[in-house]
């Protein structure tokens, strides 16, 4: 239906894509797959008309066609769901579902009952529970990814694309996106499909193209790979998927949080950490884990409770305090919380850690700077052209290693990460796994909040289960099974 | 969920708050002021600043700002004073070209919304940062009014057009029907078209907006010409009010407007705020000069009691507000 | 006597120049001595707030207006208002062009004042040499006034060449920088003259730090404290006295007899204003004559 | 990868351009202008709005503004000017206090940084957005000022005060080494210290500073008492080169400072920019006063003119810039 050849797309001194091809075919789901920075996105967003100006040529329906912006490509039939969100925050899951195509009535006014009714149909088809008239910077993440992929769905487009709808939603809803998704593959639409995670790759994906470093590696049916070949053809060698084995039986009490309440949403949370162990916490999407994480942080005054670091009682008031104190956050929303997008690579590595590149004369020393950024960049496989690239330009995955190097930097005692590897590629993440455990074995405590379950038993020593703003339940990773911690994650088994 | 929905309500509260306990204060200190003639007054008195500040709020809610409208109100109102006055005349061509009211406030407001296109014209297709184009503009224009009225006022319109910012009409006075039509314009636009839609969305996040297929550029022009013809109608109704219009009409009322959209709680980085609140926030600036003078509080004085308490308006709204 | 039941209020232009906070300080000052509480009001060089301003002094209920208008024209219309609800107006140092709307105007006659500066500027030059005038705030009525007044005699004598003429908006620092930039383009000026003392005093600054303070003549206008001790110096050559204290008296004594039923009041006085030099500076204080 | 190496400098060569620009064509109509003598002239009038728009630069990278700058210069101007001539009496107490010039400077700088580090704190202890705060501080300040002087200029204030403002040193004009040192210092601070990375990481992104462990008030109150600092620097330097405090010093300098800032490139909504595009901005509005009055145009087509040029200077920058 939809043909991409040879397309290339260069930005100031980088090639995102080069002559890559590929087919999109109705009624079939079409798998992207490739690490961070391979292409996948910058592609899409040429399929779509965000790019205008590239080499190559799109044929749709047998016509070549250039569209100028998106509205053309809005109007052909094709409709994105973008990685990044694209809502605007202070209008309502109404507003933007509509923005851009408003229903009016006859006197040319909008007619909000019209798209109310379609919303509130929408969203239940979606089965996100939420008023329409709520705005979107009163949602989570994960509930604005619903709203996204809401707003590909409420016109009849042709072809659907998909850039990692569910990097911010759990299970729950990835089974209510696929079901629709299988219902528009039933009506012959062609659908292309970009996640992280490979197993839903296998479960809904019918075709694939891997692209590596802008380039097609190959395409084909997505029966005849393995999970391993797939991940061989992506990242062109073998992973290497040793854990760190650790033991932790001797190590002593790092942190301990003791009856931590917040307001409403937490509720006597009690743990302990231990030096170099690594703590997972599980729980349904809105359980407070982000709040907890934040908690900790010193970003809520009216917490309560006591936090022990190291024996002794700390009381953070901001999150400049917890730094100095040795804990540190790698927050859920890289793009609101975590980067300065506007400053360059070395400078958000450097943000937090700054006494450690002052020179006697308390100057910033660039040399030292640039070497710690080309530090991370090496040890975390950051994809970027230079440590000056502004971290706009990166691409996701490699955006959010830019955040746990920042992190790291301020070298902590306990490492929280929120959701670490949301959007990440599966060779990243398994970096990242790495990078977690070696952290844990060098003797730092790590808090780990994660919606994927398999990553959680993979890397965690401890799992923390949450439902609704309390501690359900508390497993030695060995002893515990999915369906434990799923149940009691759920919140009507309390 | 509760919250979220109701929080739209509740920030006009606010405000209101703010402008309630300034009212009751100075109706304590003086009687006048509760006075069915000192609230026409006031009203009166506020009408050309509304109708600046509505076009300002739109520009605002993209995010923008607009430094030119004191400058436009003054062209403009010459423009129409200068054309009901002498007409065009054009010696060379042996011809007069006289105008009626009508037809004077029409060219006036044209011109108004012409530079405001401008405006919006080298905003979008040079991309020079909104401060900058209307900063020229803010020169600009007030340079075209001192060619045009060669730095004299231009005055003795005649009684029809005076009635304009003097007249009464089912007793309230007319610049109060006309910033009210004004407003209520502004708030259908706002509430209920495509284009009021558009306007937050831009200043809620240009780039998601442009993905969902908006013509950035075009709701900025007509935003910014609008403001530039509202600014327009400012003049028309301060020239007829005065029966003149002045050369330097018109200087630093874009703070003051800024001001008024600020106080009403419009966010100066766009996308948040809105009509109603703007209104209010020109009331408190009115009604705050209104009661410093029938206070009789010295004019030295008037400005640091002025500046307090428009800061103390905002902490008090803020401090209500702080919940969400 | 109920005068304390009697409200004056006061409405200056401007209270951003020293010359007018002296005219209302003067009026209120006066109206104090004869028993009256009075207010003063700020228009802030707008027409449009000047109407303001009338509008709540009416409805605070004064009983009579002293007014600097801020336009001649555009002020007429906020006369009238006054008159319709009876309120008297004196207009004080500027006028309005109405016969009919002001109950009387002690007016501060620029243009003559300005004729009479010219003929001295033309003696102090032996009627030759260039040249340069700082104009005042070019919407301002009086900028012009004082202008044209200079010109309808300095303007007959073809030796006297005016090389630059821009604005400083009777603003001492801009009087400096404008004056710095056209000294750049006009090094050899013999003389300036200065639409108010504020101009003047910030162009003898820049004639300071260019080295031709003594070379250079430098006029003003108004009989700012300033300016009167920059003449006894010998900095300034000659500015135009202009009498804020008297006409600003006068108008309280006007009001005060308006109070006692006295209705026919001339409609304009002038109130002369007189060149000061060195050699009459001994008789003038700041705004005034040495009493 | 190079190109996003060298961009700090080619963002600069983009302004130069427009400068260079105005420069050529000033020069071609006036030989007056290249000289040695205008070419001081100009940097020592431009000296006071570099003063005050290093100040604005920093807080406009805080995704701030602060609109009272002017106030506070002529407050601390007069401050200054009357501690130095009259001293503080206190007849009831039989208490004289007379100041050295320096006592009195130092003084008139702490009262700015004061007034600014207020600013600083209605902003992030009440969370009044800049704009507002400021406006009520522009009012606030100018009445204080009216108060202190009474509404009249403080003048003569002698010989060795007046040579800050007028005086040379190594064939430089004093308020130009003033206003370098001020540059120099804070190129220093926004390139070198931790604070200049801070008040770009707030004004790129203030949440994930506050995560990232920014005590972003610290930073907004210090950046706010710096630019009050600089603004009563700015008023120490005009009131010594007039040789007297005027009560109106000042008015509008806020949109000066703005414009050097925006035109400089300095993002009004904060994280982007750099002192180095406001000095470029400051003297391009520097040459284009000096150029108009060089070549003896008239005061009213000067507005028409210098609105005109500002517009195009930013628009050749940015069609220049386009390319990233
Ligand atoms: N606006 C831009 N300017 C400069 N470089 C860019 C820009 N956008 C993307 N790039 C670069 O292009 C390459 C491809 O990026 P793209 O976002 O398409 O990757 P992706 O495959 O979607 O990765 P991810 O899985 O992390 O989302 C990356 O190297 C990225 O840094
Ligand atoms: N601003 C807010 N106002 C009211 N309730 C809130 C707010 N933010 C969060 N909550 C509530 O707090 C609870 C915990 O939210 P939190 O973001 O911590 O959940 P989470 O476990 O991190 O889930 P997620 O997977 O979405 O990040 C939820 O019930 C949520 O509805
Ligand atoms: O007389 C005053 C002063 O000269 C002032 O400087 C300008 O306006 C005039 O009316
Ligand atoms: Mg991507
Ligand atoms: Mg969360």
């Amino acid at each position: 239906m939809l043909q991409a050849s040879r397309i290339t797309k260069k930005f100031a001194g980088v090639s995102a894509l080069n002559e890559v091809s590929l087919h999109l075919a109705a009624g079939k789901v079409t798998a992207i797959i490739g690490e961070n920075g391979a292409g996948k996105s910058t592609l899409m967003k040429i399929l779509s008309g965000v790019y205008s100006d590239y080499e190559g040529d799109l044929v749709y329906k047998g016509e070549v066609i250039r569209f100028k912006n998106t509205r053309d490509a809005q109007q052909v039939g094709i409709a994105i769901i973008h990685q990044e969100l694209n809502l605007i925050p202070y209008l309502s899951i109404t507003e933007n579902l509509f923005l851009g195509r408003e229903l009016k009535n006859s006197l040319g006014m909008l007619d909000k009952k019209a798209m109310k009714i379609r919303a509130v149909e929408l969203l239940k088809k979606l089965k996100l529970v939420v008023s329409p008239d709520t705005h979107i910077s009163d949602l989570k993440v994960g509930q604005q990814q619903v709203v996204e992929i809401a707003k590909a769905l409420l016109y009849d487009a042709e072809v659907i694309i998909m850039d990692e709808p569910t990097s911010a939603i759990s299970e729950n809803e990835v089974e209510v996106l696929h079901g629709i998704i299988n219902e528009l593959r039933a009506e012959n639409k062609a659908i292309v499909y970009i996640s992280h995670k490979l197993k839903e790759l296998f479960k809904i994906a019918d075709c694939y193209t891997v692209l590596r470093d802008g380039k097609t590696i190959e395409s084909g049916e997505m029966a005849s790979m393995t999970y391993d070949s797939l991940i061989h053809k992506m990242v062109g060698r073998e992973l290497d998927k040793n854990l760190n084995q650790r033991s932790l039986s001797t190590a002593p009490v790092l942190l301990k949080v003791n009856d931590l309440c917040l307001n409403k949403i937490l509720k006597n949370i009690s743990f302990e950490l231990k030096a170099g162990e690594v703590l997972g916490v599980f729980g349904l999407m809105g359980a407070g884990r982000t709040e907890l994480m934040e908690s900790l942080m010193g970003e809520h005054k009216s917490m309560q409770g006591a936090v022990v670091l190291e024996n002794q009682e700390v009381n953070f008031k901001s999150p400049g305090d917890a730094i100095r104190g040795g804990i540190v956050l790698v927050p859920e929303d890289r793009k609101k919380h975590g980067l300065v997008l506007g400053l360059d690579v070395k400078t958000n590595i450097s943000l937090s850690c700054l006494k450690l590149i002052k020179n006697n004369a308390g100057f910033l020393k660039e040399k030292s700077e640039i070497a710690l950024a080309k530090k991370y960049i090496t040890s975390l496989k950051i994809k970027t052209p230079s440590e000056n690239q502004l971290v706009k330009n990166l691409s996701g995955g490699n955006q959010q290693k830019i955040v746990i190097a920042k992190c790291m930097a301020t070298a902590p005692k306990v490492l929280m990460l929120d959701e670490p590897t949301r959007g990440i590629d599966i060779n990243a993440k398994t970096e990242i796994y790495k990078l977690i455990s070696e952290l844990a074995a060098a003797g730092l405590g790590i808090i780990m909040v994660s919606s994927e379950l398999p990553e959680i038993l993979a890397i965690s020593d401890r799992v923390l289960v949450m439902s609704e703003g309390r501690v359900t339940a508390e497993f030695e990773t060995i002893h515990a099974t999915e369906d434990q911690i799923l149940k009691a994650a759920i919140a009507d088994s309390i | 969920m509760n919250i979220a929905t109701y929080k739209p309500q509740l920030v006009k509260f606010q405000s209101l708050i703010a402008l309630i306990l300034l009212c009751v204060g100075i109706a304590l200190m003086s009687d006048k002021f509760l006075t069915v003639d000192n609230t026409w007054n006031v009203m009166r008195q506020i009408s050309v600043n509304i109708c600046i500040s509505v076009g300002m709020t739109l520009i605002v809610l993209t995010a923008g700002i607009d430094l030119s409208v004191g400058s436009i109100l003054a062209l403009c109102g010459a423009v129409t004073a200068g054309l009901l006055k002498f007409g065009i005349e054009m010696p060379s061509q042996d011809l007069f070209i006289g105008f009626t009211i009508f037809g004077a406030i029409i060219i006036g407001l044209a011109v108004g919304a012409l530079l405001g296109a401008f405006n919006g014209w080298t905003i979008t297709r040079f991309k020079v940062p909104p401060f900058v184009a209307t900063l020229a503009m803010l020169t600009i224009a007030r340079g075209l009014t001192m060619l045009w009225t060669k730095g004299f006022p231009i005055s003795n319109l005649g009684e029809n057009f005076a009635f304009i910012g003097t007249g009464w009409f089912l007793g309230i006075p007319l610049p109060v029907w006309i910033s009210g039509m004004v407003v209520i314009i502004a708030v259908i636009i706002t509430k209920k078209t495509a284009l009021g839609r558009y306007i937050y969305a831009i200043g809620g996040n240009e780039n998601a907006s442009r993905l969902s297929g908006i013509n950035i550029n075009k709701v900025k022009v007509i935003v910014y010409a609008i403001a530039g013809g509202l600014a327009a109608v400012g003049g028309v109704m301060v020239t007829s009010r005065l029966d003149s219009a002045q050369p330097n009409a018109g200087i630093s009322y874009e703070l003051d407007s800024i001001a008024a959209v600020v106080i009403g709680g419009t966010s100066l980085s766009g996308g948040r705020g809105s009509i109603m609140g703007t209104v209010l926030g020109a009331i408190i600036i009115g009604v705050l000069n209104n009661g410093l003078v029938l206070l009789n509080v010295s004019p030295f004085w008037q400005q640091v009691v002025k500046g307090g308490v428009i800061l103390l308006a905002v902490i008090i709204d803020k401090a209500n507000s702080k919940n969400d | 006597n109920d005068n304390h039941e009697k409200k004056i209020a006061i409405l200056v232009s401007s209270l951003n120049n020293p010359w007018f906070v002296f005219l209302a300080e003067s009026a209120a000052a006066h109206a104090k001595s004869l028993g009256y509480e009075s207010k003063v009001f700020d228009s802030q060089n707008n027409t449009a707030i000047e109407a303001d301003n009338f509008e709540n002094a009416i409805a605070s209920g004064y009983s009579a207006i002293l007014l600097n208008p801020t336009d001649a024209d555009g002020s007429v219309a906020n006369v009238l208002k006054a008159k319709n609800a009876d309120i008297p107006v004196f207009c004080m140092d500027r006028e309005v062009n109405s016969n009919e709307a002001a109950t009387s105007q002690i007016l501060s006659d620029s243009y003559s004042g300005c004729v009479d500066l010219g003929k001295y500027f033309v003696k102090s030059t032996n009627a030759v040499g260039k040249y340069v005038e700082l104009l005042g705030i070019v919407a301002d009525n009086n900028t012009w006034a004082r202008s044209k007044g200079f010109h309808s005699v300095v303007d007959y004598y073809p030796g006297l060449k005016m090389v630059a003429q821009q604005t400083a908006d009777f603003d001492r620092n801009k009087g400096l920088e404008v004056m710095e930039s056209i000294l750049q383009a006009h090094p050899d000026i013999d003389a300036v003259f200065c639409g108010n003392d504020a101009m003047a005093m910030g162009a003898y600054q820049a004639l300071v730090s260019a080295g031709k303070a003594d070379k250079v003549k430098v006029v003003g206008f108004d009989g700012a404290g300033d300016a009167i001790q920059g003449i006894k110096d010998g900095k300034i050559l000659a500015t135009a006295m202009q009498f804020p204290k008297m006409m600003a008296q006068t108008a309280v004594e006007y009001a005060d007899a308006y109070f006692n039923g006295k209705r026919d009041f001339p409609q304009k006085i002038q109130i002369g204003v007189e060149v000061v030099t060195a050699a009459n500076i001994d008789n003038y204080i700041a705004y005034g004559k040495k009493d």
